[in-house]
Protein backbone atom coordinates (compact mmCIF):
# COMPACT_ATOMS: atom_id res chain seq x y z
CA UNK A 1 0.00 0.00 0.00
CA UNK A 2 1.21 3.47 -0.80
CA UNK A 3 0.12 6.56 1.10
CA UNK A 4 -0.05 9.90 -0.65
CA UNK A 5 -0.82 13.55 -0.03
CA UNK A 6 -2.44 15.15 -3.05
CA UNK A 7 -1.85 18.85 -3.71
CA UNK A 8 -3.58 20.69 -6.55
CA UNK A 9 -5.26 24.06 -6.59
CA UNK A 10 -7.78 22.89 -9.17
CA UNK A 11 -10.45 21.44 -6.91
CA UNK A 12 -12.32 19.58 -9.64
CA UNK A 13 -9.20 17.87 -10.79
CA UNK A 14 -7.93 17.13 -7.32
CA UNK A 15 -11.19 15.65 -6.08
CA UNK A 16 -11.56 13.47 -9.15
CA UNK A 17 -7.98 12.30 -8.73
CA UNK A 18 -8.49 11.64 -5.01
CA UNK A 19 -11.50 9.47 -5.84
CA UNK A 20 -9.81 7.66 -8.71
CA UNK A 21 -6.37 6.78 -7.38
CA UNK A 22 -7.68 4.39 -4.68
CA UNK A 23 -9.96 2.78 -7.28
CA UNK A 24 -7.09 2.25 -9.70
CA UNK A 25 -4.41 0.99 -7.35
CA UNK A 26 -3.36 0.18 -3.81
CA UNK A 27 -3.28 3.79 -2.74
CA UNK A 28 -4.56 5.70 0.28
CA UNK A 29 -4.97 9.46 0.09
CA UNK A 30 -4.07 10.78 3.53
CA UNK A 31 -4.89 14.40 2.82
CA UNK A 32 -5.60 16.90 0.06
CA UNK A 33 -4.06 20.35 -0.24
CA UNK A 34 -5.34 23.27 -2.28
CA UNK A 35 -2.17 25.35 -2.39
CA UNK A 36 1.55 25.24 -1.79
CA UNK A 37 1.44 26.21 1.88
CA UNK A 38 -1.17 23.58 2.63
CA UNK A 39 0.91 21.06 0.74
CA UNK A 40 3.88 21.78 2.98
CA UNK A 41 1.76 21.54 6.14
CA UNK A 42 -0.03 18.33 5.20
CA UNK A 43 3.14 16.64 4.00
CA UNK A 44 5.02 17.39 7.18
CA UNK A 45 2.05 16.30 9.28
CA UNK A 46 1.19 13.06 7.45
CA UNK A 47 4.60 12.02 6.12
CA UNK A 48 3.18 10.26 3.05
CA UNK A 49 5.16 7.73 1.04
CA UNK A 50 4.71 9.97 -1.97
CA UNK A 51 3.68 13.60 -2.30
CA UNK A 52 1.73 14.13 -5.52
CA UNK A 53 1.86 17.81 -6.26
CA UNK A 54 0.69 20.15 -8.99
CA UNK A 55 3.44 22.25 -10.47
CA UNK A 56 1.25 25.20 -11.33
CA UNK A 57 -0.42 26.71 -8.28
CA UNK A 58 -0.97 30.29 -7.21
CA UNK A 59 0.94 31.71 -4.25
CA UNK A 60 3.61 29.25 -3.14
CA UNK A 61 3.67 27.11 -6.28
CA UNK A 62 4.69 23.49 -6.56
CA UNK A 63 8.38 24.31 -6.81
CA UNK A 64 8.28 26.59 -3.78
CA UNK A 65 6.50 23.96 -1.71
CA UNK A 66 8.94 21.27 -2.78
CA UNK A 67 11.91 23.44 -1.83
CA UNK A 68 10.47 23.96 1.63
CA UNK A 69 9.57 20.30 2.14
CA UNK A 70 13.08 19.28 1.07
CA UNK A 71 14.55 21.33 3.91
CA UNK A 72 12.47 19.50 6.55
CA UNK A 73 12.29 16.09 4.88
CA UNK A 74 15.19 15.66 2.46
CA UNK A 75 14.12 12.12 1.60
CA UNK A 76 10.50 12.88 0.73
CA UNK A 77 9.52 11.14 -2.49
CA UNK A 78 7.76 13.58 -4.80
CA UNK A 79 5.74 13.19 -7.99
CA UNK A 80 5.00 16.33 -9.91
CA UNK A 81 1.92 16.71 -12.05
CA UNK A 82 1.99 19.25 -14.79
CA UNK A 83 -0.35 20.50 -17.45
CA UNK A 84 2.17 22.41 -19.49
CA UNK A 85 5.57 22.84 -17.90
CA UNK A 86 7.04 26.16 -18.96
CA UNK A 87 10.57 26.15 -20.27
CA UNK A 88 12.96 25.96 -17.39
CA UNK A 89 10.51 24.68 -14.79
CA UNK A 90 11.34 21.04 -15.27
CA UNK A 91 14.97 22.03 -14.96
CA UNK A 92 14.38 23.67 -11.60
CA UNK A 93 12.36 20.71 -10.39
CA UNK A 94 15.13 18.33 -11.39
CA UNK A 95 17.55 20.45 -9.40
CA UNK A 96 15.28 20.08 -6.38
CA UNK A 97 15.53 16.31 -6.73
CA UNK A 98 11.93 15.63 -7.67
CA UNK A 99 11.72 11.92 -8.53
CA UNK A 100 8.91 11.90 -11.04
CA UNK A 101 6.96 13.92 -13.58
CA UNK A 102 3.63 12.99 -15.05
CA UNK A 103 1.35 14.87 -17.36
CA UNK A 104 -2.04 15.74 -15.92
CA UNK A 105 -3.65 14.29 -18.98
CA UNK A 106 -2.22 10.84 -18.25
CA UNK A 107 -4.61 8.00 -17.52
CA UNK A 108 -5.28 7.54 -13.79
CA UNK A 109 -3.98 3.98 -14.07
CA UNK A 110 -0.71 5.34 -15.40
CA UNK A 111 -0.41 7.86 -12.60
CA UNK A 112 -1.09 5.09 -10.11
CA UNK A 113 1.65 2.94 -11.56
CA UNK A 114 4.12 5.83 -11.53
CA UNK A 115 3.33 6.41 -7.85
CA UNK A 116 4.18 2.74 -7.23
CA UNK A 117 7.38 3.09 -9.28
CA UNK A 118 8.56 6.06 -7.23
CA UNK A 119 7.60 4.35 -3.98
CA UNK A 120 9.83 1.48 -5.06
CA UNK A 121 12.74 3.91 -5.25
CA UNK A 122 12.86 4.51 -8.96
CA UNK A 123 12.45 7.64 -11.05
CA UNK A 124 10.01 8.44 -13.79
CA UNK A 125 9.62 11.22 -16.34
CA UNK A 126 6.80 11.12 -18.84
CA UNK A 127 8.32 11.54 -22.29
CA UNK A 128 5.99 14.35 -23.24
CA UNK A 129 6.89 16.27 -20.10
CA UNK A 130 10.61 16.31 -20.77
CA UNK A 131 10.04 17.01 -24.43
CA UNK A 132 8.15 20.15 -23.60
CA UNK A 133 10.54 21.44 -20.97
CA UNK B 1 17.89 49.15 -56.78
CA UNK B 2 16.30 52.44 -57.58
CA UNK B 3 15.11 54.84 -54.96
CA UNK B 4 11.51 54.35 -56.00
CA UNK B 5 11.77 50.61 -55.30
CA UNK B 6 13.21 51.32 -51.90
CA UNK B 7 10.34 53.61 -51.03
CA UNK B 8 7.86 51.06 -52.30
CA UNK B 9 9.51 48.41 -50.21
CA UNK B 10 9.38 50.67 -47.19
CA UNK B 11 5.70 51.17 -47.60
CA UNK B 12 5.19 47.46 -47.65
CA UNK B 13 7.38 47.22 -44.61
CA UNK B 14 5.11 49.58 -42.69
CA UNK B 15 2.16 47.45 -43.59
CA UNK B 16 3.95 44.40 -42.36
CA UNK B 17 4.75 46.14 -39.14
CA UNK B 18 1.10 46.94 -38.72
CA UNK B 19 0.12 43.38 -39.42
CA UNK B 20 2.72 42.19 -36.97
CA UNK B 21 1.25 44.26 -34.16
CA UNK B 22 -2.16 42.76 -34.81
CA UNK B 23 -0.74 39.26 -35.06
CA UNK B 24 1.05 39.65 -31.73
CA UNK B 25 -2.20 40.66 -30.12
CA UNK B 26 -3.93 37.64 -31.59
CA UNK B 27 -1.25 35.30 -30.35
CA UNK B 28 -1.55 36.63 -26.83
CA UNK B 29 -5.29 36.14 -26.81
CA UNK B 30 -5.00 32.71 -28.30
CA UNK B 31 -2.78 31.77 -25.39
CA UNK B 32 -5.47 32.75 -22.91
CA UNK B 33 -8.08 30.85 -24.83
CA UNK B 34 -5.92 27.80 -25.08
CA UNK B 35 -5.35 27.87 -21.33
CA UNK B 36 -9.02 28.00 -20.50
CA UNK B 37 -10.00 25.32 -22.96
CA UNK B 38 -7.03 23.12 -22.21
CA UNK B 39 -7.71 23.21 -18.52
CA UNK B 40 -11.31 22.21 -19.02
CA UNK B 41 -10.33 19.32 -21.25
CA UNK B 42 -8.03 17.94 -18.59
CA UNK B 43 -10.70 18.13 -15.91
CA UNK B 44 -13.29 16.58 -18.20
CA UNK B 45 -10.98 13.72 -19.02
CA UNK B 46 -10.43 12.85 -15.40
CA UNK B 47 -14.03 13.33 -14.32
CA UNK B 48 -15.26 11.21 -17.21
CA UNK B 49 -12.98 8.40 -16.11
CA UNK B 50 -14.44 8.74 -12.62
CA UNK B 51 -18.05 8.83 -13.81
CA UNK B 52 -17.41 5.72 -15.88
CA UNK B 53 -16.43 3.84 -12.75
CA UNK B 54 -19.43 5.12 -10.83
CA UNK B 55 -22.24 4.34 -13.30
CA UNK B 56 -22.83 0.84 -11.88
CA UNK B 57 -21.61 1.26 -8.33
CA UNK B 58 -23.06 4.65 -7.45
CA UNK B 59 -25.40 6.07 -10.09
CA UNK B 60 -26.29 9.10 -7.96
CA UNK B 61 -22.64 10.14 -7.82
CA UNK B 62 -22.21 9.36 -11.50
CA UNK B 63 -25.06 11.73 -12.27
CA UNK B 64 -23.53 14.37 -10.04
CA UNK B 65 -20.20 14.05 -11.86
CA UNK B 66 -21.97 14.39 -15.19
CA UNK B 67 -23.82 17.48 -13.99
CA UNK B 68 -20.51 19.04 -12.99
CA UNK B 69 -18.87 18.16 -16.30
CA UNK B 70 -21.81 19.64 -18.16
CA UNK B 71 -21.73 22.86 -16.15
CA UNK B 72 -17.99 23.21 -16.57
CA UNK B 73 -18.13 22.68 -20.32
CA UNK B 74 -21.03 25.13 -20.69
CA UNK B 75 -19.12 27.74 -18.72
CA UNK B 76 -16.05 27.24 -20.83
CA UNK B 77 -17.97 27.61 -24.06
CA UNK B 78 -19.45 30.87 -22.77
CA UNK B 79 -16.08 32.18 -21.65
CA UNK B 80 -14.59 31.23 -24.99
CA UNK B 81 -17.24 33.20 -26.80
CA UNK B 82 -16.76 36.23 -24.60
CA UNK B 83 -13.03 36.10 -25.02
CA UNK B 84 -13.25 35.69 -28.77
CA UNK B 85 -15.54 38.70 -28.91
CA UNK B 86 -13.19 40.79 -26.79
CA UNK B 87 -10.34 39.67 -28.99
CA UNK B 88 -12.02 40.79 -32.16
CA UNK B 89 -12.80 44.17 -30.63
CA UNK B 90 -9.23 44.56 -29.61
CA UNK B 91 -8.03 43.52 -33.01
CA UNK B 92 -10.19 46.13 -34.64
CA UNK B 93 -8.82 48.77 -32.31
CA UNK B 94 -5.29 47.70 -33.17
CA UNK B 95 -6.19 47.62 -36.84
CA UNK B 96 -7.56 51.13 -36.61
CA UNK B 97 -4.47 52.34 -34.82
CA UNK B 98 -2.28 50.86 -37.53
CA UNK B 99 -4.25 52.48 -40.29
CA UNK B 100 -3.93 55.84 -38.57
CA UNK B 101 -0.19 55.44 -38.14
CA UNK B 102 0.29 54.46 -41.74
CA UNK B 103 -1.69 57.42 -43.04
CA UNK B 104 0.05 59.85 -40.76
CA UNK B 105 3.44 58.51 -41.82
CA UNK B 106 2.39 59.16 -45.42
CA UNK B 107 1.33 62.70 -44.55
CA UNK B 108 -2.38 62.01 -44.90
CA UNK B 109 -4.84 63.51 -42.45
CA UNK B 110 -7.11 60.95 -40.76
CA UNK B 111 -10.40 61.38 -39.01
CA UNK B 112 -11.92 58.43 -37.17
CA UNK B 113 -15.51 58.32 -35.96
CA UNK B 114 -16.52 55.33 -33.93
CA UNK B 115 -20.24 55.15 -33.25
CA UNK B 116 -21.69 52.15 -31.51
CA UNK B 117 -19.84 49.27 -30.02
CA UNK B 118 -21.19 46.23 -31.66
CA UNK B 119 -19.18 46.53 -34.82
CA UNK B 120 -16.12 45.59 -32.82
CA UNK B 121 -17.12 42.00 -33.13
CA UNK B 122 -16.69 41.62 -36.89
CA UNK B 123 -13.49 40.11 -38.12
CA UNK B 124 -14.31 41.26 -41.64
CA UNK B 125 -14.38 44.91 -40.60
CA UNK B 126 -10.68 44.76 -39.89
CA UNK B 127 -10.05 43.14 -43.26
CA UNK B 128 -11.99 45.81 -45.10
CA UNK B 129 -10.07 48.48 -43.24
CA UNK B 130 -6.76 46.91 -44.09
CA UNK B 131 -7.50 46.38 -47.78
CA UNK B 132 -8.73 49.94 -48.06
CA UNK B 133 -5.72 51.35 -46.27
CA UNK B 134 -3.49 49.56 -48.74
CA UNK B 135 -5.58 50.74 -51.65
CA UNK B 136 -5.37 54.35 -50.55
CA UNK B 137 -1.61 54.19 -50.14
CA UNK B 138 -1.22 52.51 -53.49
CA UNK B 139 -3.84 54.01 -55.74
CA UNK B 140 -4.62 57.53 -54.48
CA UNK B 141 -2.83 60.82 -53.92
CA UNK B 142 -4.87 61.32 -50.80
CA UNK B 143 -4.55 64.24 -48.42
CA UNK B 144 -7.46 63.24 -46.22
CA UNK B 145 -9.16 60.01 -45.10
CA UNK B 146 -12.34 59.64 -43.09
CA UNK B 147 -13.09 56.34 -41.34
CA UNK B 148 -16.52 55.82 -39.83
CA UNK B 149 -17.47 52.79 -37.78
CA UNK B 150 -21.13 52.40 -36.91
CA UNK B 151 -23.15 49.71 -35.23
CA UNK B 152 -23.69 48.08 -38.60
CA UNK B 153 -20.59 48.65 -40.71
CA UNK B 154 -17.59 50.65 -41.81
CA UNK B 155 -17.16 53.45 -44.35
CA UNK B 156 -13.85 54.85 -45.54
CA UNK B 157 -13.67 57.92 -47.75
CA UNK B 158 -10.49 59.28 -49.30
CA UNK B 159 -9.69 62.06 -51.75
CA UNK B 160 -6.96 62.29 -54.38
CA UNK B 161 -8.56 59.93 -56.86
CA UNK B 162 -7.81 60.11 -60.56
CA UNK B 163 -10.89 60.15 -62.71
CA UNK B 164 -9.82 57.74 -65.39
CA UNK B 165 -11.35 54.39 -66.34
CA UNK B 166 -13.71 52.84 -63.79
CA UNK B 167 -11.80 50.63 -61.39
CA UNK B 168 -11.54 46.94 -62.02
CA UNK B 169 -11.92 45.20 -58.68
CA UNK B 170 -9.46 42.61 -57.53
CA UNK B 171 -8.70 42.58 -53.79
CA UNK B 172 -12.01 44.27 -53.16
CA UNK B 173 -13.97 41.77 -55.16
CA UNK B 174 -12.54 38.83 -53.20
CA UNK B 175 -13.36 40.70 -50.03
CA UNK B 176 -16.86 41.48 -51.25
CA UNK B 177 -17.48 37.77 -51.67
CA UNK B 178 -16.51 37.16 -48.07
CA UNK B 179 -18.70 39.98 -46.82
CA UNK B 180 -21.66 38.70 -48.83
CA UNK B 181 -21.10 35.18 -47.52
CA UNK B 182 -21.31 36.71 -44.07
CA UNK B 183 -24.67 38.30 -44.87
CA UNK B 184 -23.37 41.79 -45.59
CA UNK B 185 -22.71 44.09 -48.50
CA UNK B 186 -19.56 45.77 -49.81
CA UNK B 187 -19.51 48.75 -52.13
CA UNK B 188 -16.66 50.67 -53.73
CA UNK B 189 -17.41 53.81 -55.70
CA UNK B 190 -15.62 56.79 -57.14
CA UNK B 191 -17.45 60.10 -56.89
CA UNK B 192 -16.26 63.73 -57.29
CA UNK B 193 -12.60 62.91 -56.89
CA UNK B 194 -13.27 60.76 -53.82
CA UNK B 195 -13.25 57.06 -53.33
CA UNK B 196 -15.77 55.50 -50.95
CA UNK B 197 -15.27 51.99 -49.66
CA UNK B 198 -18.07 50.71 -47.46
CA UNK B 199 -19.14 47.43 -45.89
CA UNK B 200 -22.39 47.06 -44.01
CA UNK B 201 -24.57 44.52 -42.37
CA UNK B 202 -28.31 45.15 -42.11
CA UNK B 203 -29.81 45.39 -38.67
CA UNK B 204 -27.81 45.79 -35.50
CA UNK B 205 -24.92 43.58 -34.72
CA UNK C 1 15.29 61.11 -44.64
CA UNK C 2 18.75 60.13 -45.77
CA UNK C 3 19.41 57.15 -47.93
CA UNK C 4 21.32 55.44 -45.16
CA UNK C 5 18.32 55.67 -42.85
CA UNK C 6 16.17 54.16 -45.48
CA UNK C 7 18.53 51.25 -45.91
CA UNK C 8 18.72 50.81 -42.16
CA UNK C 9 14.97 50.81 -41.95
CA UNK C 10 14.79 48.28 -44.72
CA UNK C 11 17.05 45.94 -42.86
CA UNK C 12 14.84 46.17 -39.83
CA UNK C 13 11.91 45.61 -42.07
CA UNK C 14 13.37 42.32 -43.24
CA UNK C 15 13.67 41.20 -39.64
CA UNK C 16 10.08 42.17 -39.06
CA UNK C 17 9.12 40.22 -42.11
CA UNK C 18 10.69 37.14 -40.61
CA UNK C 19 8.95 37.80 -37.34
CA UNK C 20 5.72 38.30 -39.16
CA UNK C 21 6.04 34.95 -40.84
CA UNK C 22 6.42 33.33 -37.44
CA UNK C 23 3.53 35.35 -36.03
CA UNK C 24 1.30 34.35 -38.96
CA UNK C 25 2.23 30.76 -38.35
CA UNK C 26 1.29 31.16 -34.70
CA UNK C 27 -2.01 32.77 -35.48
CA UNK C 28 -2.83 29.98 -37.88
CA UNK C 29 -1.86 27.45 -35.26
CA UNK C 30 -3.93 29.18 -32.60
CA UNK C 31 -6.90 29.14 -34.94
CA UNK C 32 -6.51 25.43 -35.56
CA UNK C 33 -6.22 24.77 -31.87
CA UNK C 34 -9.23 26.83 -31.04
CA UNK C 35 -11.26 25.02 -33.68
CA UNK C 36 -10.23 21.61 -32.48
CA UNK C 37 -10.80 22.33 -28.81
CA UNK C 38 -13.99 24.30 -29.35
CA UNK C 39 -15.51 21.57 -31.43
CA UNK C 40 -14.68 18.97 -28.81
CA UNK C 41 -16.26 21.06 -26.07
CA UNK C 42 -19.52 21.27 -27.99
CA UNK C 43 -19.64 17.55 -28.60
CA UNK C 44 -18.80 16.83 -24.96
CA UNK C 45 -21.59 19.10 -23.82
CA UNK C 46 -24.16 17.22 -25.88
CA UNK C 47 -22.91 13.79 -25.04
CA UNK C 48 -22.72 14.57 -21.34
CA UNK C 49 -26.36 15.65 -21.32
CA UNK C 50 -27.22 12.39 -23.04
CA UNK C 51 -25.18 10.25 -20.65
CA UNK C 52 -26.85 11.96 -17.72
CA UNK C 53 -30.25 10.79 -18.91
CA UNK C 54 -29.00 7.26 -19.52
CA UNK C 55 -27.37 6.56 -16.15
CA UNK C 56 -30.59 5.19 -14.61
CA UNK C 57 -32.42 3.97 -17.69
CA UNK C 58 -29.62 2.33 -19.63
CA UNK C 59 -26.32 2.15 -17.74
CA UNK C 60 -24.64 0.19 -20.51
CA UNK C 61 -25.28 2.97 -22.99
CA UNK C 62 -24.29 5.57 -20.42
CA UNK C 63 -20.96 3.82 -20.06
CA UNK C 64 -20.56 3.68 -23.80
CA UNK C 65 -21.21 7.42 -24.06
CA UNK C 66 -18.66 8.06 -21.34
CA UNK C 67 -16.09 5.93 -23.13
CA UNK C 68 -16.64 7.97 -26.27
CA UNK C 69 -16.36 11.29 -24.45
CA UNK C 70 -13.19 10.09 -22.81
CA UNK C 71 -11.66 8.98 -26.10
CA UNK C 72 -12.58 12.23 -27.81
CA UNK C 73 -11.10 14.37 -25.06
CA UNK C 74 -7.93 12.27 -24.97
CA UNK C 75 -7.52 12.66 -28.70
CA UNK C 76 -8.01 16.38 -28.49
CA UNK C 77 -5.43 16.74 -25.74
CA UNK C 78 -2.97 14.71 -27.80
CA UNK C 79 -3.60 16.80 -30.90
CA UNK C 80 -3.16 19.93 -28.84
CA UNK C 81 0.16 18.69 -27.56
CA UNK C 82 1.37 17.77 -30.99
CA UNK C 83 0.45 21.16 -32.33
CA UNK C 84 2.13 22.94 -29.44
CA UNK C 85 5.15 20.77 -29.99
CA UNK C 86 5.46 21.58 -33.65
CA UNK C 87 5.18 25.22 -32.67
CA UNK C 88 7.89 25.28 -30.12
CA UNK C 89 10.39 23.26 -32.04
CA UNK C 90 11.37 25.92 -34.48
CA UNK C 91 15.00 25.09 -34.77
CA UNK C 92 17.75 22.75 -33.77
CA UNK C 93 19.67 25.40 -31.87
CA UNK C 94 16.79 25.85 -29.45
CA UNK C 95 16.51 22.09 -29.12
CA UNK C 96 20.20 21.81 -28.35
CA UNK C 97 19.97 24.57 -25.79
CA UNK C 98 17.06 22.84 -24.13
CA UNK C 99 18.90 19.52 -23.96
CA UNK C 100 21.95 21.18 -22.45
CA UNK C 101 19.91 22.94 -19.83
CA UNK C 102 18.08 19.78 -18.86
CA UNK C 103 21.27 17.77 -18.53
CA UNK C 104 22.96 20.44 -16.53
CA UNK C 105 19.98 20.70 -14.20
CA UNK C 106 20.18 16.95 -13.66
CA UNK C 107 23.87 17.28 -12.79
CA UNK C 108 25.07 15.67 -16.01
CA UNK C 109 28.08 17.09 -17.83
CA UNK C 110 27.43 17.93 -21.49
CA UNK C 111 29.83 18.41 -24.32
CA UNK C 112 28.53 19.64 -27.64
CA UNK C 113 30.50 19.54 -30.86
CA UNK C 114 28.95 21.17 -33.84
CA UNK C 115 30.68 20.62 -37.14
CA UNK C 116 29.07 21.91 -40.28
CA UNK C 117 26.00 24.05 -40.54
CA UNK C 118 23.68 22.29 -42.89
CA UNK C 119 22.28 20.04 -40.24
CA UNK C 120 20.34 22.94 -38.76
CA UNK C 121 17.65 22.37 -41.31
CA UNK C 122 16.70 18.85 -40.38
CA UNK C 123 13.60 18.55 -38.29
CA UNK C 124 14.40 14.91 -37.65
CA UNK C 125 17.73 15.75 -36.02
CA UNK C 126 15.80 17.69 -33.41
CA UNK C 127 13.49 14.77 -32.87
CA UNK C 128 16.37 12.35 -32.42
CA UNK C 129 17.98 14.72 -29.94
CA UNK C 130 14.74 15.12 -28.04
CA UNK C 131 13.99 11.41 -27.83
CA UNK C 132 17.53 10.69 -26.74
CA UNK C 133 17.49 13.41 -24.12
CA UNK C 134 14.32 11.93 -22.71
CA UNK C 135 15.83 8.45 -22.82
CA UNK C 136 18.95 9.52 -20.96
CA UNK C 137 16.98 11.24 -18.24
CA UNK C 138 14.66 8.27 -17.91
CA UNK C 139 16.80 5.23 -18.47
CA UNK C 140 20.40 6.06 -17.51
CA UNK C 141 22.33 7.17 -14.45
CA UNK C 142 24.46 9.34 -16.67
CA UNK C 143 27.28 11.59 -15.49
CA UNK C 144 28.36 12.64 -18.96
CA UNK C 145 26.78 13.16 -22.36
CA UNK C 146 28.50 13.95 -25.64
CA UNK C 147 26.51 15.37 -28.51
CA UNK C 148 28.10 15.62 -31.94
CA UNK C 149 26.44 17.28 -34.87
CA UNK C 150 28.03 16.96 -38.27
CA UNK C 151 27.00 17.98 -41.73
CA UNK C 152 25.39 14.59 -42.16
CA UNK C 153 23.99 13.56 -38.81
CA UNK C 154 23.96 13.47 -35.04
CA UNK C 155 25.55 11.20 -32.45
CA UNK C 156 24.78 11.20 -28.75
CA UNK C 157 26.80 9.14 -26.29
CA UNK C 158 25.98 8.77 -22.61
CA UNK C 159 27.39 6.72 -19.76
CA UNK C 160 25.60 5.26 -16.73
CA UNK C 161 23.92 2.43 -18.58
CA UNK C 162 22.87 -0.75 -16.80
CA UNK C 163 24.08 -3.88 -18.55
CA UNK C 164 20.95 -5.96 -18.25
CA UNK C 165 18.77 -7.36 -21.04
CA UNK C 166 19.26 -5.79 -24.48
CA UNK C 167 16.95 -2.84 -24.91
CA UNK C 168 13.62 -3.32 -26.57
CA UNK C 169 13.08 -0.31 -28.81
CA UNK C 170 9.86 1.66 -28.67
CA UNK C 171 10.23 5.42 -29.13
CA UNK C 172 13.49 4.84 -30.97
CA UNK C 173 12.01 2.28 -33.32
CA UNK C 174 9.20 4.65 -34.36
CA UNK C 175 11.82 7.33 -34.88
CA UNK C 176 14.04 4.97 -36.86
CA UNK C 177 11.19 4.40 -39.25
CA UNK C 178 10.84 8.12 -39.84
CA UNK C 179 14.59 8.52 -40.35
CA UNK C 180 14.66 5.63 -42.82
CA UNK C 181 11.68 7.09 -44.67
CA UNK C 182 13.73 10.24 -44.97
CA UNK C 183 16.63 8.36 -46.51
CA UNK C 184 18.74 8.10 -43.37
CA UNK C 185 19.75 5.55 -40.78
CA UNK C 186 19.29 5.38 -37.03
CA UNK C 187 21.28 3.18 -34.71
CA UNK C 188 21.10 2.62 -30.96
CA UNK C 189 23.65 0.47 -29.23
CA UNK C 190 24.95 -0.28 -25.77
CA UNK C 191 28.69 -0.75 -25.46
CA UNK C 192 31.01 -0.76 -22.41
CA UNK C 193 28.51 0.92 -20.11
CA UNK C 194 27.73 3.56 -22.71
CA UNK C 195 24.72 4.08 -24.87
CA UNK C 196 25.22 5.45 -28.37
CA UNK C 197 22.30 6.90 -30.29
CA UNK C 198 23.11 8.02 -33.81
CA UNK C 199 21.24 9.17 -36.89
CA UNK C 200 22.95 9.86 -40.19
CA UNK C 201 22.27 10.70 -43.76
CA UNK C 202 24.77 9.64 -46.42
CA UNK C 203 26.39 12.35 -48.49
CA UNK C 204 25.45 15.98 -48.16
CA UNK C 205 21.80 15.55 -49.09
N1 LIG D 1 -9.32 53.96 -51.89
C1 LIG D 1 -9.09 54.04 -53.21
N2 LIG D 1 -8.71 55.21 -53.77
C2 LIG D 1 -8.49 55.28 -55.09
N3 LIG D 1 -8.63 54.25 -55.94
C3 LIG D 1 -9.00 53.06 -55.42
C4 LIG D 1 -9.25 52.90 -54.05
N4 LIG D 1 -9.62 51.63 -53.84
C5 LIG D 1 -9.60 51.02 -55.02
N5 LIG D 1 -9.22 51.87 -55.99
C6 LIG D 1 -9.16 51.56 -57.42
O1 LIG D 1 -9.88 50.37 -57.60
C7 LIG D 1 -9.06 49.34 -58.13
C8 LIG D 1 -9.45 48.02 -57.51
O2 LIG D 1 -9.04 47.92 -56.16
P1 LIG D 1 -8.84 46.48 -55.55
O3 LIG D 1 -8.46 46.61 -54.14
O4 LIG D 1 -10.05 45.68 -55.84
O5 LIG D 1 -7.67 45.87 -56.43
P2 LIG D 1 -6.13 46.29 -56.44
O6 LIG D 1 -5.78 47.05 -55.21
O7 LIG D 1 -5.84 46.95 -57.74
O8 LIG D 1 -5.42 44.89 -56.43
P3 LIG D 1 -5.16 44.01 -55.11
O9 LIG D 1 -6.16 44.46 -54.07
O10 LIG D 1 -5.45 42.61 -55.58
O11 LIG D 1 -3.79 44.27 -54.72
C9 LIG D 1 -7.65 49.79 -57.87
O12 LIG D 1 -6.78 49.30 -58.80
C10 LIG D 1 -7.77 51.32 -57.94
O13 LIG D 1 -7.74 51.74 -59.26
N1 LIG E 1 20.39 6.88 -23.87
C1 LIG E 1 20.08 5.73 -23.27
N2 LIG E 1 20.74 5.33 -22.16
C2 LIG E 1 20.43 4.18 -21.58
N3 LIG E 1 19.47 3.34 -21.99
C3 LIG E 1 18.78 3.69 -23.09
C4 LIG E 1 19.04 4.90 -23.77
N4 LIG E 1 18.22 4.96 -24.82
C5 LIG E 1 17.46 3.88 -24.79
N5 LIG E 1 17.80 3.08 -23.75
C6 LIG E 1 17.22 1.77 -23.47
O1 LIG E 1 16.56 1.35 -24.64
C7 LIG E 1 15.19 1.16 -24.42
C8 LIG E 1 14.40 1.61 -25.62
O2 LIG E 1 14.40 3.02 -25.76
P1 LIG E 1 13.21 3.65 -26.57
O3 LIG E 1 13.39 5.11 -26.60
O4 LIG E 1 13.11 2.97 -27.88
O5 LIG E 1 11.92 3.26 -25.73
P2 LIG E 1 11.48 3.78 -24.29
O6 LIG E 1 12.19 5.04 -23.98
O7 LIG E 1 11.63 2.64 -23.32
O8 LIG E 1 9.94 4.06 -24.52
P3 LIG E 1 9.32 5.35 -25.22
O9 LIG E 1 10.42 5.99 -26.03
O10 LIG E 1 8.22 4.84 -26.07
O11 LIG E 1 8.88 6.22 -24.10
C9 LIG E 1 14.89 1.90 -23.15
O12 LIG E 1 13.82 1.33 -22.45
C10 LIG E 1 16.20 1.76 -22.39
O13 LIG E 1 16.27 0.55 -21.73
K1 LIG F 1 -2.62 22.10 -22.54
MG1 LIG G 1 -2.70 24.24 -10.86
MG1 LIG H 1 -6.44 46.35 -53.35
MG1 LIG I 1 12.28 6.58 -25.40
Amino acid sequence: MTTVVLADDEALLRKAMAALLPMEGDITVLAEAADGDEAVRETLRHRPDVLVIDLEMPGTDGLGAVAEIRRARPGQVILMLTRHARPGVLRKALKLGVQGFVSKSAEPAHITSVIATLHAGRRWIDPDVSALA
Amino acid sequence: KRFYDVVQELEESREREAELAVARERVRFAGDLHDIQGHTLHVVKLKTALAQRLVRTDPARAEEELREIHALVSDTITQTKELAYAQRRLNLTAELENAKNLFEAAGIRVEVTREGDETGARVLLGQVLRETTTNILRHAQATEVRITLTGSGITIVNDGVRDDAPPELRGLSALRQRVVDDGGELTAERRDGRFITAAGWEGTR
